[in-house]
């Protein structure tokens, strides 16, 4: 299907449902109890999920590939979020133009990094596209408050021209909308206990999602993708092969940073706000470890890794010692208090102690990330029944690519 | 350290919204956000849930925390427990004891990180997912206004917690948001007179200004209201953000012939230049036959607490200070001093009137709708709730009030026991026009209720 | 003039303190191959070893002034360390005032332990992993500590002053012939600066006359030819990973008052510090040492008024303006070998 | 005819001449052998060749192009591959990858941003990369992972690699270094084969029972100079050969 082999159809696909069926899947819990605190099926998380998978998405392609590990990627993110808010401030609060034009200025500034820094490699060219990022984080805060408006965040006026929409509607600033449908219009549904929000704004991410999902599958499967793998590989035995190899990293490079002004251009969509801290070397470290989290070098893993750190930021900041006291209020009070007090340093404000460990955890023990342990359950349950005769052994490795 | 404090209620938290009990038994409901009559999250059952979106993460994480421990007392004193703090000596008698308008007071919280998009999406999630119906908090002024936006966009009130600069109620207002804190126009009107009363009218400034939006407004703002009592602005000089030592920066002065230095920093960046410049002994200097002198327009004083000694004698002015001794004050520390074991700083006080005001508007416009709300709060005017009488002004939603400003202590008697207030500047003498220079662009648009 | 030769102290003082960090970095890098993001937590964790060693002489116990009042208008809880009940009023107050020297004996041991609790534990493990996983993993223990250090100090910077008697300045336009009050300098930096020149020439000096520092040395140059001639290296790594950290450390503690600790300090050094070890050139000490002193100086300069009036911004930038020059015209640093980690 | 003509080359390395003016050529459609002494400079002589070292003076024409100054990956473009001494190759990929690459090279030119094709549905080049691991008897492993192959096997397809180029000209630096006897003795012959199809080799060689079995020229290089050469029964009696090998007990 779409020119897809069948494996990858499958794939494409089994990620089709997941996306289509998020509102269900994230829900898992009955809205009154104790544990919707771990629901995730609301708009603004759901969003986020699918906007840092096609970041992620894309910094895969350029660092699962090639091997290029870029320290600056989160500066594209943040040069489409500045110029898709540009586009709903100057001309309309459709978000297609916006996040064209995010797409557009962030492959303009990765050319101009990439062609740069990919005069050097390995870590070399980590520091220096980690000096590009922070010196446009550091201008953007500072001296080009006039553009970025530095650290409140380049936001929407009511006094804003939009001159092929409208400045403002009855006092107020009209929604970012999709020809007419608000981004942020939702549907509740409610079924027993459950409540599930279908949400415009989501939709659209996934559909866009599912576009940039299926141009990576494409790309890992083509000539230039298993180009990209000979760069990572041996560069050497690539340039003695009649390769080239700047211009496909420089392409590769490219293509990241578009992806990663798609999802800057997809977060001013559903939240018309681009703050300068977007651009920050630790956002960019963020990335890196969504994908390598998930499995550098795979398709659904920097997904599944964006989702992971997302739910972490979202999930256990909000758990507060009231809601510890509520989950163990049947227990004595003695026990209650014990355990509050073991917890108490991982949640909430100690969030970011748990995702630490959980970073020294998964690389310790999976170094090939999530997917790697998904492999290795999968293994387990592979080795209890008997081997089929059609596999023999090396074929596991012959696909390479998830 | 953290404390660990249990609540006083261990009820669990039954989320409000559209769903609640009832619709168990039906089998499915479509509810569609923009054809429901009401307003956004309007709470139907027998609670309503508010949203503290603080820094619980990042450099700020000690404000947030103060200001988290206020909202749970506010929380309490609304829903009866507790010595009701400030509630008895509250000027409007419409809160009652028994949450807001009947409904037990619940709430979320949520962790700002001190950055734009992190803050924005906390409040989001809090929205969207746990149905709050107001936001607050926040220790940083581009947290709040961005916050603010947000607010304003999905349709809920948003009461800013910690956020001086100018353009939160400035050229960044909106009609959903409000502010109880001073900003800097106030701070550096109070500051001026006393300055000039203390060092003069002959004196030359020297600035050094922290390079973001909250940098630029105070130092425009201490500029002004100094420049038009006779001093005279030597230098002003823009560190950025990142900065962990001034020494850079600090030399320069030595070499300039300001007498003056105005450290127009805050937070971790007021501690580190404050700190540097006494190092280099700025403060034994005399220039032009006088003595130098250093000022700093915002004290903070958890903050304050981190330059140690260097603090001593040194002009600032603050939102409020657990010392002033009103009724209102007086019963705040009280309550939070008990249950906390230490006095509250100025973020909490901030943060826990608020929660109070917009309790009260509540009540009084007898509905949640954000646009009651508004209303209700809009040219309201109060006292007894520790800045003596307080006029929420509806052109910009900016609360006016006396300011006070406060030196460093020379002989502290505890580690809380940092400033003191020097003079309280009445609310006539910070009061400014809605269209000042200082606060010009911008517009509040209309309320919006999300509906 | 003169204000240009108190910005090259500035940088001689700023390079001091990145210079101390890349060294370590570099010891870490040049020996084990590891690039180790938690290195500026170590860093922080020498400065709060000042600080809770401050915490420890000021411990007190508790008497009640009835006469004055607390907030609250209860009796007033009045707090005396018991080193003042212990050796008189005044020598304890003098010992708590030198709390931070005192700190460099008492964070010596302490940064050994956790160097070598981290290399044993944790880093050893992945000397064979490629950088990315030693980045990811380093940076998750720099998260961890930090977070650690959060738990039990806040978020809050801490005042750590240095004794008394450093806090007033050195004037050296005197000693140059010049105004008095022109060029002046705090103590406590000329202090650090020193103490900064005294760690590097012992960590040289130990490397360069040592026979322990020769077989390091050759350590670094080729690893697998000193593995062949029988020698453990791998014992000898783990010292030298410790001495990082004692490094680091020590650069923590006389770092305290300069700047108020706080939980987050070491991640504020951590990216600079990168910068400065690769501008100095991978793998090369005496790069490292030059690269901090050299950038805390441009640094300096860039936040000149008339610099920055000249070029906007450009004391915000200049360091990674740098790195990058560098890195294109001379991708081996300043003295680095050819080679290193360029795959 | 010339299908390489090096003139007056010249290489050094600080104070060490490595090549001393090397005048050198080789005929199209024939074997040609370097051989000499350890630290004769017969691996810089190639990488001069090659585009990986540039001589400091002299000139190495292919045909008519002249290629100092190419950058490696434009040398290989016009008919010039290399077999390395340790092998490389693409040790992540596959077999079938491996060669593909080089065979996508030779048809697309040296960048081609065909995103969007899929590799698994060129049968153009699958077929081609097919017919090469037959070749050199590798079929089977089409699916593996290169890195896990043997030394031997590696070298065989990275000579696969190579040939699926149809290059006019190929260099092979030392290829049975380190193999088993049988090992070479499956690479000489594999090497015969492909004498069939044309293609012009330069042999470094270090084994002279390979220079023998295939060489039909022999260069001896000794410090950087040659000094003799010839066909390889003419060479095997060449008293400064002896020398230059130190009693050259294995000629």
């Amino acid at each position: 299907m779409l020119g897809l082999n069948k494996k990858d159809t499958y794939m494409f696909l089994l990620v089709l449902a997941l996306v289509v069926f998020a509102p269900f899947l994230l829900n898992p819990f009955p809205e009154n109890s104790e544990l919707a605190q771990f629901n995730a099926g609301y708009p603004d998380l759901m969003q986020r999920f699918l906007i840092f998978g096609i970041f992620a998405i894309g910094f895969n392609i350029l660092f699962g590939l090639t091997g290029y590990l870029s320290f600056g990627h989160a500066a594209f993110l943040g040069v489409g979020s500045y110029a898709g808010v540009w586009m709903m401030k100057l001309l309309t609060m459709n978000v297609i133009p916006a996040i064209f034009m995010s797409v557009v200025f962030a492959g303009l500034f990765s050319l101009l990094v990439g062609y740069i820094s990919l005069r050097r490699s390995g870590i070399y060219f980590s520091i220096l596209t980690l000096a590009f990022a922070q010196m446009s984080f550091s201008l953007a805060y500072s001296v080009l408050t006039p553009i970025t408006n530095g650290e409140t965040g380049l936001q929407l006026a009511l006094d804003d021209p939009r001159v092929i929409g409208v400045s403002q509607v009855d006092g107020s600033i009209p929604p970012a909308n999709f020809f007419g449908m608000p981004m942020r219009e939702s549907f509740e549904m409610s079924m027993g206990g459950w409540l599930f929000t279908f949400n415009a704004g989501y939709y659209l991410c996934a559909v866009v999602m599912m576009i940039a999902f299926y141009i990576a599958i494409r790309i890992f499967r083509s000539p230039f993708g298993m180009m990209l793998r000979a760069v990572k590989s041996n560069q050497q035995r690539m340039n003695f092969t009649g390769l080239n190899s700047k211009p496909y990293t420089l392409a590769a490079f490219v293509i990241s940073g578009m992806y990663a002004g798609l999802a800057g251009g997809l977060m001013v969509a559903m939240d018309p706000l681009a703050g300068a801290e977007r651009m920050q070397w630790t956002a960019s470290g963020e990335v890196v470890l969504m994908t390598i989290l998930g499995g550098a070098g795979t398709l659904i893993g920097p997904v599944l890794g964006a989702g992971f750190i997302k739910y972490c930021e979202n999930i256990f900041s909000k758990i507060n010692d009231n809601i510890l006291y509520d989950w163990f209020a049947a227990l004595p009070d003695g026990l209650a208090d014990a355990l509050v007090f073991i917890i108490h340093p991982f949640i909430g404000k100690g969030w970011h102690l748990t995702l630490g460990i959980m970073f020294m955890l998964i690389v310790i023990f999976l170094p090939g990330g999530i997917m790697e342990g998904m492999e290795r359950i999968g293994r387990l349950f592979k080795r209890r029944k008997p081997p089929s005769q059609d596999k023999s052994a090396p074929q596991a490795s012959a696909a390479p690519a998830e | 350290m953290s404390f660990i404090r249990k609540p006083l209620n261990r009820r669990s938290i039954l989320r409000a919204g559209a769903l609640g009990g009832a619709a168990l038994a039906t089998p499915t409901i479509f509810t569609s956000r923009a054809w429901s009559a009401g307003y956004l999250n309007e709470p139907t059952g027998s609670t309503v849930t508010l949203g503290f979106n603080v820094p619980q993460t990042g450099p700020y994480a000690d404000e947030g925390a103060d200001e988290l421990r206020a909202y749970q007392l506010a929380v309490e004193h609304l829903n009866g427990e507790g010595d009701g703090g400030m509630l008895s000596t509250f000027s409007s008698k419409a809160l009652k004891g028994n949450g807001i308008l009947g409904k037990k007071v619940e709430f979320v919280t949520g962790d700002t990180q001190t950055k734009s998009d992190a803050a924005r999406a906390s409040a989001k999630s809090m929205i969207e997912k746990d149905g709050a119906i107001m936001i607050t908090g926040g220790s940083s002024s581009g947290v709040a206004v961005a916050v603010q936006a947000l607010c304003q966009e999905a349709g809920v009130i948003f009461m800013a917690g910690l956020t001086h600069s100018n353009d939160t109620t400035g050229k960044d207002k909106r009609a959903n948001g409000f502010r109880h804190f001073f900003n800097s126009y106030m701070s550096g009107a109070a500051l001026a007179p006393v300055l000039k009363n203390a060092y003069g009218a002959d004196r030359k400034a020297y600035h050094l200004t922290a390079d973001y939006n909250w940098g630029y407004t105070t130092e425009q703002a201490v500029k002004e209201s100094t420049e038009a009592l006779g001093w005279e602005t030597v230098e002003t000089v823009k560190t950025p953000l990142a900065a962990t030592d001034f020494s850079a920066y600090i030399t320069p002065v030595l070499q300039s012939d300001a007498d003056v230095l105005v450290l127009n920093h805050y937070g971790g960046n007021m501690v580190n230049s404050l700190t540097n410049a006494v190092q280099f002994g700025l403060r034994d200097k005399l220039v032009n036959g006088k003595n130098f002198e250093i000022i700093v327009p915002l004290y903070s004083r958890l903050m304050a607490k981190g330059a140690g000694a260097n603090v001593k004698g040194i002009f600032g002015s603050t939102n409020w200070h657990w010392s002033l001794q009103d009724e209102g004050s007086k019963a705040f520390v009280k309550s939070f001093g008990q249950k906390y074991g230490f006095p509250p700083s100025q973020a909490a006080h901030t943060t826990y009137v608020q929660a109070i005001l917009y309790a009260d508007a509540c009540e009084r416009a007898g509905t949640f709708n954000p646009c009651g709300v508004v209303e209700a709060l809009e040219g309201f005017e109060f006292d007894g709730l520790g800045n003596g009488k307080t006029l929420y002004r509806a052109e910009d939603h900016q609360c006016f009030k006396d300011v006070l400003v406060v030196k460093g202590k020379e002989n502290p008697t505890s580690e809380f026991d940092l400033l003191e207030i020097v003079e309280v500047t009445p609310v006539e003498q910070v009061t400014y026009a809605p269209d000042h220079p200082q606060f010009a662009g911008g517009a509040l648009g209309t309320c919006n209720p999300g509906a | 003039m003169d204000a240009i030769l108190l910005q090259i102290l500035n940088g001689l003082d700023k390079g001091s303190a990145y210079a101390l960090i890349a060294l370590g970095l570099t010891l870490i890098f040049g020996t084990l191959g590891v690039v180790n993001f938690a290195h500026g937590a170590l860093f922080m964790i020498g400065a709060f070893c000042a600080v809770t060693l401050n915490r420890l002489l000021s411990l007190s116990f508790t008497t009640i002034d009835p006469e004055r009042t607390d907030f609250l208008g209860n009796p007033l809880k009045v707090e005396t360390p018991y080193v003042e009940t212990w050796f008189g009023p005044e020598t304890g107050a003098a010992i708590i005032d030198w709390s931070v020297p005192l700190a460099i004996l008492f964070s010596i041991p302490i940064m050994a332990l956790v160097g070598l609790f981290m290399e044993r534990g944790l880093i050893k493990y992945f000397y064979k992993r490629p950088h990315a996983d030693q980045i990811l993993v380093t940076f998750g223990l720099a998260i961890v500590l930090q977070e650690i250090i959060k738990y039990f100090y806040g978020a809050n910077p801490i005042p750590t002053p240095a004794p008394d008697a450093f806090s007033g300045s050195f004037d050296f336009g005197v000693l140059l012939g010049l105004d008095p009050n022109l060029i002046i300098y705090p103590y406590w930096r000329i202090v650090y600066f020193l103490f900064a020149a005294g760690i590097i020439s012992a960590v040289f000096a130990f490397l360069q006359f040592t026979t322990f520092g020769m077989v390091v040395r050759a350590g670094m140059a080729d690893r697998q030819t000193v593995g062949l001639l029988g020698i453990n290296i791998d014992k000898r790594f783990t010292f030298m990973f410790a001495l990082a950290a004692v490094v680091a450390g020590l650069a923590g503690v006389m770092y305290a008052p300069i700047n108020s600790p706080n939980y987050h300090m070491g991640m504020d050094f951590l990216v600079l510090s990168f910068v400065v070890v690769v501008v100095g050139g991978m793998g090369s000490l005496p790069g490292a040492v030059l690269a901090g002193f050299l950038l805390g100086i441009l640094e300096s300069f860039a936040s000149m008024a008339q610099v920055v009036a000249l070029l906007p911004g450009i004391n915000q930038i200049i360091i990674y303006l740098v790195a990058i020059v560098i890195l294109l015209t001379r991708p081996r640093g300043l003295m680095g070998r050819k080679g290193v980690m360029e795959s | 005819m010339e299908i390489l003509r090096v003139e007056g080359v010249n290489k050094s390395f600080g104070g060490l001449r490595a090549l001393n003016n090397v005048n050198f050529s080789v005929e199209e459609g024939t074997v040609h052998a370097i051989i000499g002494p350890n630290g004769a400079g017969k691996s810089t002589f190639l990488n001069c060749m090659i585009g990986r070292l540039a001589p400091d003076t002299g000139t190495v024409m292919f045909g008519d192009i002249s290629l100092t100054g190419m950058k490696p990956h434009e040398i290989n473009q016009i008919g010039v591959s290399r077999v390395f001494q340790t092998p490389e190759i693409f040790d992540d990929l596959t077999l079938l990858e491996n060669i593909m690459i080089p065979a996508l090279a030779k048809r697309d030119g040296e960048f081609a941003l065909h995103a969007f094709a899929r590799v698994d549905q060129d049968a153009e080049i699958h077929d081609r990369a097919m017919h090469m691991l037959e070749d050199v008897g590798l079929e089977d492993k089409r699916a593996v992972t290169a890195s896990s192959l043997s030394r031997g096997d590696k070298r065989r397809l990275e000579l696969a690699m190579c040939l699926s180029q149809d290059p006019k000209l190929l260099l092979l630096d030392e290829p049975t270094a380190g193999m088993s006897r049988a090992d070479t003795n499956n690479t000489i012959d594999l090497l015969k084969r492909i004498g069939d199809r044309g293609i012009t080799k330069v042999v470094i060689e270090h084994d002279m029972h390979v220079v023998f079995s295939l060489a039909e020229k022999v260069t001896v290089l000794a410090q950087g100079t040659i000094i003799a050469e010839g066909k390889p029964e003419d060479i095997k009696g060449d008293p400064r050969v002896q020398e230059a090998y130190l009693g050259g007990a294995h000629l």
